[in-house]
């Protein structure tokens, strides 16, 4: 029997280590990644409360949670080529020219 | 047995969301990212969650982490630079830990929830293919409609220009020139 | 049945005259342009005179509905024409006397290069004086009255090269303004008491007020302020300033405006309202006060005056205040007559010395004339005509007006003061009439003129005025023929029977009977037992004006030097009279500077500059700076955005959890 | 059956799965080049032992005599995991594949599968698709500019392919009903009259047998779609800098690809062990086995016959035949199936 909280704290930890990813790496692939991070996170949260609400719908929703992030992923790394294309590097502080 | 099974992959878990942020190599945190999405499959399967799992490995495991890796060996861009930034980042970074530590501490030890059958919900593909198109065709048809989308401008932003872009291009292309 | 007058057919025409005039004028030949003024002002002149003359067959007051102006709620106002007995005179004096001046300045102003405009805006002078005297509503009247304020001031301003010419212009035009002020505040709490301006409606609804015997009350400040208005307009005490420097117009003008018609239209509204004054005592009395203090003030000054129109222009402020004296007796009618006596003489005496300057190309100041008797003989017998009409000296009309008011002020004045003061004025007045007659037309020739025709006098230069073609010669007859006109009717006027013929206009306030000791009707009063005291007063009157001419004669005539060692024995007395009692620069200092001081230094240094620039400079630097703060956030750097967005969610987060909590 | 028992049993049967895995690889390879030498009418290995049946024996001694070394220039760690990831994802996906009804020893009734997991087929497709990170990390780590370019058109070749795959099975399961692979073996027991087996193949899946088939041979790499490693093009493909070891890791991965593919073929369409049993109950226990061995020995007879005649595809050709011929082949066959299934229930 492994109580809820347990789960909860596991997914907790996960969206920190993705946040602090996400604040504190300068690639911006790895910030992505720090995303996805995250919502493998959340994932995790909802079917912990969908086993112990007993609604399908949470499994349900980690689906749609993994087609966005797919789809997310798919034209973020699409626009992270074409950044790399343009300016040569990925350290997102170098990335910071506001025209195109 | 099954607390047992939680801890040593939760354990893993976390160790590989620690290492995405210590490793400096791209490659590296995306193999790890790649053995958090394993052990979280396995945590679903704790939770019965059996076709949530299979997904999770099919889909994220294998086809969107490939993109990442895919995508950091064409780019091939290498270490990331140290740079000594601001020590803003830790003087703010360190205390917030140390509160969001104490705060989840705090919530585990006081609201200890009641405890999770393990499998008492089983997620097997049938219902849950039943469910999901019936009660959520709708999310799912909107959800392929993003899909769809997606994968255009996925196309468009990655093509090559025509005309030859601004930096000096990494000589390694997709292979599929105009 | 009133056969249709056309009254609106009068003031119309020369509306037409002076458009016709004003707009194609340049292109007319000066021929055209005065046959063109002449047409329009005469038939004006007939069409009043077939009023006049089936005046028998006419039911009055007669109103003729004209189309509608304003129309908003139940305040109804159009341009309607009303008519009747005091309206009729009225009509008559303007449009005759208006008629005659027209002529006499056709061959006055033949040299001025300004010929088509000056007889256009006579023309609408005429026009607004009809309007004002036909108006069935005191809206219509106030237009009117505006109208000749307008025509005052461009005529006053004729000859606008000189600046003190257009200074007078805008003197009399600002002076009117503040007169009008107190007109139209009256005109907002009539409308406010009796929802309409109309006269019978203003009449009616005033009939059921009660007589505010204790002073305080509406009616009373009605009438006060419609006095204000007749103040500022008819040149009375406090607001009279402007028209002795309204001689700088053309004479003809001072002649027509300032003498017969426009400064008599104080009187007309004044004894127009006579239903108001009659219930408001207070205001009576007022007008009573004002008027006789006016009349004396302004004699005084008169005295010491060396210009010849100077003087006629105090006699005039003078004679104003005899007529608003009667009217503040209630001797309505007495006034009016007086006002039509004083049309004719005055206008005589105005046109008289136009056609003395004339002949003396341009001169003004009578220590220059003297026993022009022999030269200009027909200007001469015209001119003593006038004066001793004005005197009031027995056969003429100058007596028969005059003394028919004193007596009205004895018998009917709230007390005997008023009538002293008005023989004692009428003692002044013949003596500076006289003083003004021995010293142009008696003794010896004192000018430079006459030594040949070098060009007209270099002292009293009058720009477009002087006509140095040879010396001291008679006016042109086109000048003279009115001058006659005026003589006739100056003689003969006293015996026009103007009281019975304007007895039913003011009789309907005597029969409601206010307390006062004016109760009894004037015709009623015809019959009193006191004939002998009224006889008495008339010897009285005659007496003290014989002893004014005599008094002048010894002074300029017998003994010429005796008045310059009066004027040095009076020494600072006769400085102030001959300075006008400083009244101008007693004006100037008390209103206009602080007027102006505070306006610079309080509305313009204090108001705009500090308070309006600094709120609107302020404002932009405050928003200028938000803009630059907030800009430090747009620095494109990723991270930081991502700092930003992670700070929001964790608000949002620690939001919801305390939301949880409680 | 208590805990202990039961990891017993498991444990043998896990020994015995890998011990005939790695022997079947073996002579898979030694089968390979004798059968392609006789295509190419030569005779293939023939010295080591009676028709060079030791031949093998001999390669394998080879790889592990040899010097195993790491050119410096690489990304060390990823160097070495490469050919682990690879091997380890090869070899686990055998567990599930059932390869023999049950079988009653003393009292027990022990089902010839290491376990049965009702969503067998699932799992095994997720570890396939795990298995394209050894080939992608390879290539990328040994840093040289042929196996880069060989590792990325590998894993873009497996990514595409493992859909027609995936889609190519539905019209299985939908037949079936589920995921178990033992439950969808049973389902095809029996026969249609005139002893045509009740097998996939027959009941209309015979066009999703074929695309199987081709997208089974590109996911292996094997050689209309062997692309990665062509010799003549990019030298040895992804695996150019490993040696001895790593390199037949690398061997011994594909391989196992190949047995496991093969294994899923006859479990899916052409119905396991079913087959026509007779004879003394011992022999009734072996039989099942002997016919699934049997059809497992046909595919990759096909496999290295395919081999020894098709030439390769070129690079856009092979991906323009995955995405649009395949692919939506796939999913007209899924839909007839689906449709099908509807109207008959």
């Amino acid at each position: 029997m492994v109580p809820l909280s347990y789960y909860l704290v596991l997914s907790a930890i996960l969206f920190a280590c993705g946040v602090l990813g996400f604040l504190l790496k300068r690639n911006i692939i790895t910030i992505f990644m720090s995303i996805e991070l995250m919502l493998n996170g959340v994932n995790l949260s909802f079917v912990a409360f969908a086993s112990q609400w007993h609604a399908l719908s949470g499994q349900i929703f980690v689906f749609f949670v993994m087609v966005v992030a797919a789809a997310e992923a798919a034209v973020g790394l699409a626009i992270i080529i074409s950044v790399y294309r343009t300016r040569d590097t990925l350290n997102v502080d170098r990335v910071d020219l506001l025209k195109l | 047995m099954h607390l047992a099974l939680f801890l040593v992959f939760g354990i893993v878990c976390v160790a590989g969301a620690v290492n995405l942020l210590i490793q400096s190599h791209p490659i590296q945190s995306a193999l790890s990212l790649i053995v958090v999405m394993a052990s979280l499959a396995v945590e679903y399967l704790l939770l019965g969650a059996e076709f949530v799992a299979a997904v999770q490995v099919i889909v994220y495991a294998g086809a969107i982490m490939v993109l990442f890796v895919f995508v950091i060996m064409l780019l091939n861009a290498g270490e990331e630079e140290r740079s000594q930034g601001s020590h803003i980042a830790l003087l703010l970074g360190l205390p917030s830990l140390l509160l969001v530590g104490v705060l989840l501490a705090w919530s585990v030890t006081h609201h200890a929830t009641d405890s999770v059958r393990v499998g008492s919900l089983y997620g097997d593909p049938r219902t849950i293919g039943k469910l999901l198109f019936t009660q959520y065709l709708l999310p799912f048809e909107i959800t392929s409609l993003l899909i769809l989308i997606a994968i255009m401008g996925a196309v468009v932003l990655a093509s090559k220009p025509e005309v030859t872009p601004v930096g000096p291009a990494s000589g390694l292309t997709t292979g599929k020139e105009k | 049945m009133n056969p249709n007058l056309y009254l609106w057919m009068i003031p119309l025409l020369p509306l037409t005259g002076a458009a016709v005039n004003g707009l194609l004028g340049r292109r007319f030949s000066k021929k055209t342009v005065a046959g063109v003024a002449l047409f329009f002002s005469g038939t004006a002149f007939l069409l009043a005179l077939r009023v006049l003359l089936s005046y028998s067959s006419l039911t009055l007051p007669y109103v003729e509905p004209g189309i509608s102006w304003i129309r908003s709620g139940e305040f109804h106002v159009n341009f309607a024409f009303y008519l009747d007995q005091l309206s009729l005179l009225m009509l008559m004096v303007v449009t005759g006397v208006g008629f005659l001046i027209h002529i006499y300045s056709v061959g006055y102003m033949w040299d001025d290069d300004g010929f088509y405009r000056f007889f256009s805006y006579l023309n609408l002078f005429m026009f607004f004086m009809l309007m004002l005297i036909l108006a069935n509503n005191y809206l219509v009247m106030f237009i009117g009255w505006e109208g000749v304020g307008l025509a005052s001031y461009l005529l006053i301003g004729f000859y606008f090269l000189k600046d003190s010419a257009a200074a007078a212009g805008k003197k009399a035009f600002i002076t009117n303004r503040i007169g009008d002020l107190g007109f139209l505040i009256a005109l907002f709490l009539m409308v406010q008491h009796f929802g309409s301006l109309d006269f019978q409606r203003v009449a009616a609804g005033v009939a059921q007020l009660p007589a505010e015997v204790a002073g305080a009350g509406v009616l009373t400040a009605i009438g006060i302020l419609l006095m204000v208005g007749a103040a500022g307009k008819s040149a009375q005490l406090p607001l009279y300033v402007w028209l002795p420097d309204a001689m700088e117009g053309p004479t003809p003008v001072s002649a027509l405006i300032h003498a017969a018609t426009m400064v008599t239209a104080g009187v007309y509204m004044v004894s127009r309202s006579h239903v108001i004054f009659d219930k408001a005592p207070t205001a009576l009395l007022v007008v009573a006060i004002v008027g006789t203090l006016t009349a004396l003030f302004a004699a005084t000054i008169g005295i010491a005056q060396t210009d010849i129109k100077k003087v006629l222009a105090y006699s005039t402020v003078s004679q104003l205040g005899y007529m608003f004296m009667a009217c503040g007796v209630a001797a309505y009618s007495a006034g009016v007559f007086h006002l039509m006596t004083h049309a004719f003489f005055k206008g005589l005496l105005f046109l008289g010395s136009g056609s003395v300057i004339h002949a003396l190309s341009g001169e003004q100041d009578m220590r220059q004339m003297g026993g022009l008797r022999k030269k200009i003989p027909w200007t001469f017998w015209t001119m003593a005509i006038g004066t001793v009409a004005i005197a009031g000296i027995w056969p003429l009309s100058g007596f028969h007006s005059k003394d028919e008011i004193l007596w009205k002020a004895y018998s009917q004045g709230p007390s005997k003061m008023i009538w002293a003061l008005g023989v004692l004025t009428a003692f002044i007045t013949s003596f500076y009439m006289f003083r003004l007659l021995f010293m142009t037309f008696f003794g010896d020739y004192r000018g430079s003129l006459e030594s040949g025709d070098q060009g007209h006098d270099a002292h009293g230069p009058d720009l477009g005025h002087g006509h140095g073609h040879g010396g001291i010669h008679e006016s042109p007859a086109l000048m003279l023929v009115p001058l006659v006109i005026l003589a006739a009717l100056s003689l003969g006027g006293g015996y026009i029977p103007a009281l019975k013929f304007l007895a039913p206009v003011f009789q309907t306030e005597s029969s409601i009977g206010h307390t006062s000791a004016i109760a009894t009707s004037e015709p009623a009063l015809e019959e009193s037992a006191d004939k002998g005291t009224e006889r008495f007063l008339q010897f009285v009157s005659v007496g003290v004006a014989l002893l004014g001419a005599f008094l002048a004669w010894l002074l300029y005539l017998k003994s010429p030097y005796l008045p310059a060692q009066i004027a040095a024995w009076a020494g600072g007395l006769y400085r102030t009279v001959s300075n006008k009692y400083y009244v101008d620069e007693i004006y100037n200092w008390a209103l206009i500077v602080p007027l102006l001081a505070m306006s610079r230094k309080w509305l313009w240094k204090g108001v705009d500059q500090d308070f309006i620039d600094t709120v609107i400079n302020d404002s932009a630097d405050a928003t200028a700076d938000t803009g630059g703060v907030l800009r430090r956030m747009q620095s494109g750097n990723l991270r930081s955005y991502a700092a930003w967005l992670t700070a929001g969610g964790a608000v949002v987060l620690a939001y919801m959890v305390w939301l949880g909590v409680h | 059956m208590s805990f202990w028992i039961y990891t017993l049993v498991a444990v043998i049967k896990i020994a015995l799965m890998l011990f005939v895995l790695l022997t079947a690889v073996a002579y898979i390879v030694w089968l390979e080049r004798k059968v392609v030498g006789r295509i190419q009418n030569r005779w293939g290995p023939t010295r080591v032992g009676p028709f060079g049946l030791l031949q093998p024996a001999a390669d394998g001694i080879k790889f592990i005599l040899k010097e195993d070394l790491t050119p410096p220039h690489v990304y060390k760690p990823i160097f070495i995991a490469a050919p682990i990831i690879a091997v380890v994802f090869a070899l686990t996906s055998i567990a599930l594949i059932p390869f023999g009804n049950s079988v009653h020893i003393l009292g027990y009734d022990i089902p010839l599968q290491i376990t049965d997991v009702n969503t067998g087929l699932l799992i095994v497709l997720g570890i396939t698709s795990m298995g394209v990170y050894g080939i992608a990390l390879a290539g990328w780590s040994s840093n040289n500019k042929y196996s880069m370019l060989g590792s990325l058109r590998a894993s873009a070749q497996m990514i595409s392919y493992e859909i027609s795959l995936g889609l190519s099975l539905i019209g299985v399961l939908v037949l079936a009903g589920t995921f178990s692979l033992r439950d969808i073996v049973q389902s095809q027991g029996g026969h249609f009259p005139g002893y045509i087996p009740h097998w996939n193949i027959f009941r209309g899946q015979i066009v999703a047998f074929f695309i199987y088939l081709t997208s089974a041979y590109a996911e292996t790499n094997r050689i209309p779609f062997d692309l990665p490693e062509a010799e003549t093009e990019l030298v040895a493909g992804y695996h150019t800098e490993y040696s001895a070891m790593k390199f037949a890791m690398f061997f011994m991965a594909e391989y196992a690809n190949m047995v496991t593919v093969a294994c899923l073929a006859t479990l899916l369409f052409l119905g396991g062990w079913n087959g026509p049993i007779f004879g003394p109950p011992l022999l009734q226990v072996l039989l099942p086995v002997l016919w699934f061995f049997l059809k497992v020995f046909v595919f990759i007879f096909i496999y290295i016959w395919v081999r020894g005649t098709m030439p390769r595809f070129r690079y856009d050709q092979l991906m323009a035949f995955g995405w649009k011929f395949l692919l939506p082949l796939a999913l007209a066959n899924l839909i007839i199936t689906a449709f099908v299934v509807a109207v008959r229930a």
